[in-house]
């Protein structure tokens, strides 16, 4: 697939530098895109992938460095540069307005127009014609605020692609997807590829970057270390690249662990919301880990937010150790001991202004009450043990969350509660946005906590995750609990099937 | 019988004086009187002008909040028969368009300040610094000019210092003191002109905490005659007022009254008296008098 | 860097302009910085700041507070009229200082409280909440004095506008003590933190598990509590409560403190400090226009003017080094990248 | 239906509901005539709302309006005064002033990175000082075209009079809404209100837009300056205090978020005409001493928000529920 390799380049980036205040994010990096390929780039968290992205587009004003569009220098100076380049961009956290409409959102600047009016009806038909090639049968008239971030993902891959005449780049774009949209939007990127468009493609997921990518470069901490054929490379190889030592252990065997014994300690009973989540009854063990698999829209986020608190419930009842619990706020959650890492880290996690020391003792804060302050010597030691434990990479804990990258934001986040001691934790997507090596940070991290008796709920798109740490997965289906399987009925397959079949009432 | 008044707002005590006076005058006459606060904007008093019309009211009274603009409404009064008449302020249009105006007059009442300086000094020379209304009102470009047009001539006095202090009592004390300041603690100034009582009252407060005997170091002389100013003239603290009744309802109802019986046209201006008050007045008693109409 | 150190740089571009105004001043007004003491209290230009200035610097705290969680309180005006209507009401009907100032300062407290109801139980979007009360405040309190002015002789009140502690007015000891325990509350405490907090991302903190509706009836209530104490002194230094005119248009000149002590009016970090030296800027700049003896039509034009420079110099985008003329761009997303929606 | 609709029916439904009960208590105020005034007096209103609330959809705010009415009157006033040129050119003249203002705000707010409250509010003491220094009198105008203008209106049956400047207002209205849901401009607008650093990365000119926002505002206050003008024969530098805040509540009344990306040029003109329809409301009852008609204001602003507000929760939430049981 790689003989384009010494065609005339497409894209050509020398010596690109980028200088934050305490951060060198890239220093002199070369990248060369061909036409017609996909080209993967990939390191860990902080690595400086998005930044790269950033000063290709403009977005970012890079401090030093050339960049060659077939062989002619250019320097946009913002995305609106970038798109007139013929480059289309998908950043990494979904970049849209959700208070616009579907349509809108797709065609925002390129609005078809009639007598200089812009045609709402020929808007509408040409977003729905998109729209359906990803298999997404939504009404574009509706505000995309109305949409799981998952079908935002693709309203945005498909607004760059609308955009893409020659380059189309996509930073983690599946990081929200499951399979099901992985492959059709694979399918896009080849039909594009065969089409002679070269592809910025930017995934922890090694699957997929082996998968569909024809070439890879690896950073480390804003450098290049290198440019392969990914026909000439291995996993371990590739993974030795971006983290510059050995990864002790591969992470995903797929053994299930046993179910862990003993009586639960949280019930939930005909738990739901009118309009968002079916009622479900929900059993949680010490120690154990409950998986939950869905398709986008099943509802997985909304039985999250149901069990937080963070949409108050509306029948049913919440027992902690047989005694009811009142779970009307999140509020109410804490106290309970729960904690509730959210999918949407941006607009539901993250305090962006304050710094990650702050972010991190947040929660804890708020439960002990803010007439309690935590010492602040306290606060730095915690902040960083945390940044130590979770590796972080900041330059300190004084750094404001919102400067780090996606990925380190998402363990701050992760910190956050791990420091409030919980019970019972539910983590929306928690491996979205993360590096390999965090990844097995992380479910490791999953599994000691458990081993000292704290409950997780996790909700993962990547089934295979699911498999390697759930003593139980719920699989949820049109705001319906569908099904659970326990045991050795874990494995992807049953996943799928119990996804994929056809309604079989409202098992629990 | 129903009318309509236009109230400017309620900016001073003195407004709310002459509303409370014109409510009770209506009250007593067994006038329904349909009262509308402008909120001292003249686009609402041209809207209630012409909900007053649509309405159907007999007559409308009106304290216009500046003098243009008001030629479009009249007329649209006038083509429905209703008389107008103005209180306390003038408008610029043609007569013709109101069947009468009853205030006073602003510039006079400036001049009987400035003349009552003039007097009281007889020659001796006076730097004199003036506290004007809210800048742009027509009371404080009138009582300037009046002011003004008394002590022209007379050389012995200089206005040294003018500034806005908005009509009210806090600002009046403000700038009263940025004057004493700048005018080396007060012993440069000799005497205070204020448009307003309010403002008087405020400036002599801060004459007195610059360690000044309000008075007498420095003559305090302004208009209004609201009954604080009264208080502070038994004490010895203030000098001169010049009175503007807040009385301007009772002859506006007389004129209509005629009108209505017979059609007699009142002259189209009726002027109330600018009544100078001093120290010699018996200011407690007046005080007395004035203290419950509502100022 | 040391906290202290920290502070200073935090506050440098608030003290540096005020120097620079004050300086301004004394250049055309050569008298300016002559202090002396008359009536055993301090008397002389720069303590008139510090006295004029003290109902916007009250306003001020109230207001960085409110602004902090990304709220707006256009009441604080009418809030002081009202005060300054109960306590002179109060006084003249005969009650004792104490429960005058108790009821003044209640009633403060009172619309704190149901602006900030209305802000985070109704979900009514701050700058209208407050509006209601602002056009509807001062109505109330011309209901209490009848439209008049509430004159009053009690010298136990009056105190609180014309005596003086220590040689200092009184004014300016309430408000530098109401500053520094407000201070100090919040800093002493995570409150400041978790305002913060709720100013920068109002859905993940409450995810966080903070009390968000408390703390934003909280910081509304401090609010109106400033203001009670604003209006209190606006009454007690004219000796009576003028409902039409006690801080008319004063919101805005609180605001505009607190956006010159440098808090963003998107919320998020505030300094206290900083808004009472953008407060003191503001009457700097109003007496520097008296002293100067220009004609007041022009004072408009000289406060625009003055103010535009004061905000074009505190810019952030002429902050981050003049990099501005050079590459907008970069500044600009590098800035904006942290903001959430 | 789209959701996104709900807060302008909810608006339009609550200013019937109003205007009923007006008519149950005061037949008269369906005649033709309170409403040709509703239009004529409120035609200023209307022009600066419709340039506010294309602020506050892109997640601004604009104060200076008023202050600029009072500037253009003074302006208009004077030079009509003084020049004895033809009122059309002062008009042009004044027009490229007050939109150039705009426009620099605007660049203030974008490459200064300033709040917009705090610039226009700057801008608002400027415009209202520039008014003092042209003329702290009020100044008479006594144009023949000017008469002319006022006596162009269209008796309704009724003797209620649909004036010119009414009809401005309309066309203005119609003309935003255009501008608002038919042009890449308005759509820029709404894109900025729902995040400038989003906005910016999906390729919005946000410099250009931001620019353009606010000078569309200055130009919109400078015509209504001219209304203004026609309105009162007069310019006068203490004029129209205190406006934009009514501006702000009709926009928000019509149901426009404040904190941008939402928001309906039609309901701003709901919402104009409710404001108006409270001022003519107290008027006809004439009982309120002073006092009483501003906390009565306050009252009915409170009521309508809070109607707005349970409505629109009312419906979402049968929605919601309607959703669930399909
Ligand atoms: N606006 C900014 N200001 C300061 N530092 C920044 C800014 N943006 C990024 N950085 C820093 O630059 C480094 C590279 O960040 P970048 O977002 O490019 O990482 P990434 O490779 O995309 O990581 P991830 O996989 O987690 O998304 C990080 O250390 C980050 O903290
Ligand atoms: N394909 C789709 N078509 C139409 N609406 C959808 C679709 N996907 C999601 N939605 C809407 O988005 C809402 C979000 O649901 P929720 O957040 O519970 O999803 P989820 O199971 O957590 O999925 P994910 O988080 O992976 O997107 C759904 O209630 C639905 O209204
Ligand atoms: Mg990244
Ligand atoms: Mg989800």
């Amino acid at each position: 697939m790689s003989e384009v390799a010494n065609s005339r380049p497409l894209l050509r980036a020398t010596g690109v530098t980028k200088i934050f205040p305490g951060t060198v994010a890239l220093d002199h990096v070369d990248f060369t895109l061909q036409p017609a390929e996909v080209h993967a780039l990939l390191g860990e968290n902080g690595a400086g992938k998005s930044t790269l992205i950033k000063c290709l587009t403009g977005a970012y004003r890079r401090d030093d460095g050339d960049i060659l569009l077939n062989g002619e220098p250019v320097d946009p100076r913002g995305t609106l540069d970038a798109q007139s380049y013929g480059i289309g961009t998908v950043y990494q956290e979904v970049n849209l307005l959700p208070n616009l409409s579907v349509a809108e959102n797709l065609f925002l600047g390129h609005q078809p127009t009639r007598f200089g009016m812009i045609s709402g009806r020929e808007m509408t038909r040409r977003a729905r014609e998109t729209l359906s090639q990803y298999g997404l049968d939504i009404d574009p008239a509706r505000s995309l605020g109305d949409f799981s971030v998952a079908v935002q993902q693709v309203i945005a891959i498909a607004r760059a692609v609308n955009l893409s005449g020659k380059v189309l780049i996509l930073d983690e774009p599946t990081a929200s997807l499951d399979s099901g949209e992985v492959k059709m939007l694979f399918d896009i990127i080849r039909s594009l590829r065969d089409r002679g468009i070269g592809i910025i493609f930017i995934s922890h997921f090694l699957d997929q970057v082996f998968e569909i990518s024809d070439r890879v470069t690896v950073l480390r901490n804003g450098r290049l270390i290198g440019t392969e054929d990914a026909a000439n490379i291995d996993r371990v190889q590739l993974v030795n690249m971006m983290l510059g030592r050995e990864l002790e252990h591969e992470t995903r065997e797929t053994g299930k662990t046993d179910l862990a014994p003993g009586a639960p300690w949280l019930e939930f009973d005909d738990f739901g919301k009118k309009g968002r989540i079916a009622p479900f009854d929900l059993k949680i063990r010490p120690g154990e880990v409950v998986g939950m698999a869905g398709l986008l829209g099943s509802g997985r986020t909304e039985t999250a937010e149901t069990l937080f608190g963070a949409v108050t419930h509306d029948s049913g009842t919440a027992r902690s150790r047989g005694e009811e619990i009142e779970l009307r706020s999140p509020r109410d959650a804490v106290a309970a001991g729960f904690g509730f890492c959210p999918e949407d880290r941006k607009i539901d996690g993250i305090i962006a202004d304050l710094s990650v020391r702050e972010n991190i003792i947040l929660a804890l804060q708020a439960r002990i009450g803010w007439a309690r302050p935590v010492p602040r010597r306290r606060q730095a030691e915690m902040a960083e043990d945390f940044i130590r434990r979770l590796d972080i990479r900041t330059s300190d804990a004084e750094k404001p969350v919102g400067l780090l990258s996606g990925g380190n934001q998402q363990k701050v986040l992760l910190a956050r509660w791990l420091a409030t001691n919980p019970k019972f934790l539910i983590l929306d997507e928690p491996t979205r946005g993360i590096d390999v090596g965090a990844h097995a940070e992380i479910i490791h991290l999953i599994e000691e906590l458990c081993a000292e008796g704290m409950s997780l709920l996790v909700i993962s798109s990547e089934l295979d995750e699911l498999v390697a740490y759930s003593h139980r997965v719920i699989v949820v289906r049109d705001r319906h609990h569908v099904a659970e399987l326990v045991g050795a009925d874990i494995t992807t397959d049953n996943m799928v099937d119990a996804i994929a079949s056809a309604h079989n009432g409202s098992a629990t | 019988q129903t009318i309509g008044f236009s109230q400017i707002g309620s900016e001073s005590g003195w407004r709310a004086a002459e509303t409370t006076l014109t409510k009770s005058q209506a009250e007593e006459r067994g006038i329904d009187l349909k009262f509308a606060d402008a909120q001292q904007k003249q686009e609402n008093q041209i809207k209630a002008l012409r909900s007053f019309i649509a309405q159907g009211v007999d007559a409308i009274l009106i304290a216009p909040v500046v003098a243009t603009g008001w030629d479009a409404v009249l007329q649209e009064a006038k083509e429905a028969e209703i008389p107008v008449v103005l209180l306390d302020r003038m408008v610029d249009s043609s007569d013709d368009l109101y069947l009468t105006a009853v205030g006073s007059d602003l510039v006079h009442e400036g001049n009987v300040a400035g003349q009552w300086l003039v007097d009281e000094l007889g020659g001796k020379d006076c730097n004199v610094v003036e506290l004007q209304g809210t800048t742009g009102s027509s009371p404080a470009i009138d009582r300037k000019n009046g002011f003004e047009q008394a002590i022209n001539g007379h050389d012995n006095i200089k206005l040294i210092r003018s500034q806005t202090g908005d009509f009210t009592r806090t600002k009046g004390k403000e700038v009263m003191e940025s004057f004493l300041k700048a005018e080396d603690g007060g012993k440069n100034i000799c005497a205070l002109y204020a448009h307003n009582d309010d403002m008087a009252v405020g400036a002599i407060q801060a004459i007195k905490e610059a360690g000044l005997k309000p008075g007498e170091d420095i003559l305090v002389v302004s208009i209004d005659a609201v009954p604080d100013i009264f208080q502070a003239m038994a004490a010895g603290e203030a000098n001169a007022t010049v009175e503007l009744t807040p009385n301007m309802a009772g002859p506006a109802f007389d004129a209509l009254d005629a009108y209505f019986k017979d059609g007699t046209k009142p002259a189209k201006f009726i002027q109330t008296e600018s009544k100078l008050y001093t120290q010699n007045d018996d200011p407690q008693k007046v005080y007395e008098e004035k203290k419950d109409l509502g100022y | 860097m040391s906290g202290t150190a920290r502070f200073l740089r935090r506050i440098a571009p608030q003290l540096i302009t005020l120097a620079f105004v004050l300086a301004l001043i004394s250049v055309m007004f050569p008298g300016f910085f002559n202090i002396s003491i008359a009536n055993g209290r301090l008397y002389g230009s720069p303590i008139d700041i510090l006295n004029r200035g003290a109902p916007v610097a009250l306003l001020a705290i109230g207001m960085t507070l409110v602004i902090a969680t990304r709220g707006i309180d256009l009441s604080v005006g009418a809030v002081m009229a009202i005060c300054g209507a109960v306590s002179a009401w109060g006084i003249t009907q005969g009650y004792d200082l104490g429960s005058t100032l108790l009821m003044a300062v209640v009633a403060g407290l009172v619309c704190g409280l149901w602006n900030g109801i209305l802000v985070s139980f109704l979900g009514i979007q701050p700058i209208v909440a407050t509006l209601i009360l602002m056009v509807a405040g001062r109505g109330i309190a011309q209901l209490i004095t009848e439209g008049a002015i509430l004159t009053f002789n009690d010298p136990n009140l009056i105190f609180f506008g014309s005596g003086s502690l220590f040689t200092l007015p009184m004014p300016v000891v309430i408000w530098i003590v109401t500053g520094l325990l407000i201070t100090w509350i919040v800093r002493r405490t995570a409150l400041g933190m978790l305002i913060e907090s709720v100013g920068i991302n109002l859905r993940a903190s409450t995810l966080a598990g903070i009390n968000s509706r408390v703390l934003l009836i909280a910081v509304y209530v401090t609010s109106g509590f400033c203001a009670a104490l604003a209006g209190i002194i606006a009454a007690a230094d004219i000796r009576g409560a003028d409902a039409n005119n006690a801080g008319l248009w004063l919101e805005l000149d609180a605001i505009l403190a607190v956006v010159i002590g440098g808090t963003s009016l998107l919320g998020g970090r505030f300094s206290l400090i900083a808004s009472l030296i953008g407060a003191m800027i503001i009457q700097a700049v109003n007496t520097g226009i008296l002293l100067s003896g220009f004609p007041p039509e022009f004072n408009l034009v000289i406060k625009a003017a003055i103010i535009l420079i004061i905000l074009v110099v505190q810019s952030p985008a002429l902050r981050t080094g003049m990099a501005f003329f050079r590459k907008p761009r970069q500044t600009d997303v590098a800035k904006k990248e942290t903001v959430t929606q | 239906m789209n959701s996104r609709f709900l807060p302008l029916l909810a608006t339009v439904a609550i200013f019937i509901l109003a205007y009923a009960v007006c008519y149950a208590q005061f037949p008269a105020m369906l005649s033709t005539r309170v409403i040709g005034n509703l239009f004529t007096d409120n035609a200023f209103l209307g022009i600066i709302a419709v340039g506010m609330t294309f602020v506050i959809i892109s997640g601004g705010i604009d104060l200076s309006v008023g202050s600029v009415i009072a500037f253009s009157g003074v302006f208009i006033s004077v030079m009509l005064r003084d020049t004895g040129l033809h009122p059309i050119p002062v008009f042009a003249v004044l027009l490229l002033i007050t939109t150039l203002f705009g426009a620099a705000m605007g660049a203030t707010i974008h490459f200064l990175e300033m709040p917009a409250f705090i610039v226009t509010l700057a801008g608002m003491f400027l415009a209202r000082g520039m008014a003092y220094v042209l003329s702290i009198d009020s100044v008479p105008i006594t144009h023949d075209f000017y008469s002319a203008i006022q006596s162009f209106y269209w008796l309704m049956p009724g003797k209620g009079r649909l004036t010119f400047i009414g009809g401005l207002m309309l066309v203005v209205f119609i003309a935003g809404m255009l501008v608002a849901h038919r042009t890449r401009f308005g759509t820029n607008v709404y894109a900025l209100g729902g995040g400038t650093h989003t906005a910016q990365l999906m390729g919005v000119p946000v410099a250009r837009t931001t620019i353009a926002i606010y000078a569309l505002s200055g130009f919109l206050a400078g015509l209504s300056g001219i209304v203004f003008s026609i309105y009162t024969s007069a310019g006068y530098s203490l004029a129209t205090v205190g406006v934009e805040l009514d501006a702000i509540a009709a926009v928000v009344i019509g149901g426009t978020l404040l904190t941008g990306g939402s928001g309906f040029i039609a309901g701003t003109l709901i919402g104009v005409l409710i404001m108006g329809l409270i001022q003519i409301y107290i008027i006809f009852d004439g009982t309120l001493s002073s006092w009483w008609t501003k906390i009565v204001v306050g009252m009915l602003l409170f009521a309508f928000i809070v109607l707005q507000k349970g409505l629109v929760w009312f419906t979402g939430r049968n929605r919601a529920s309607a959703a669930g049981t399909s």
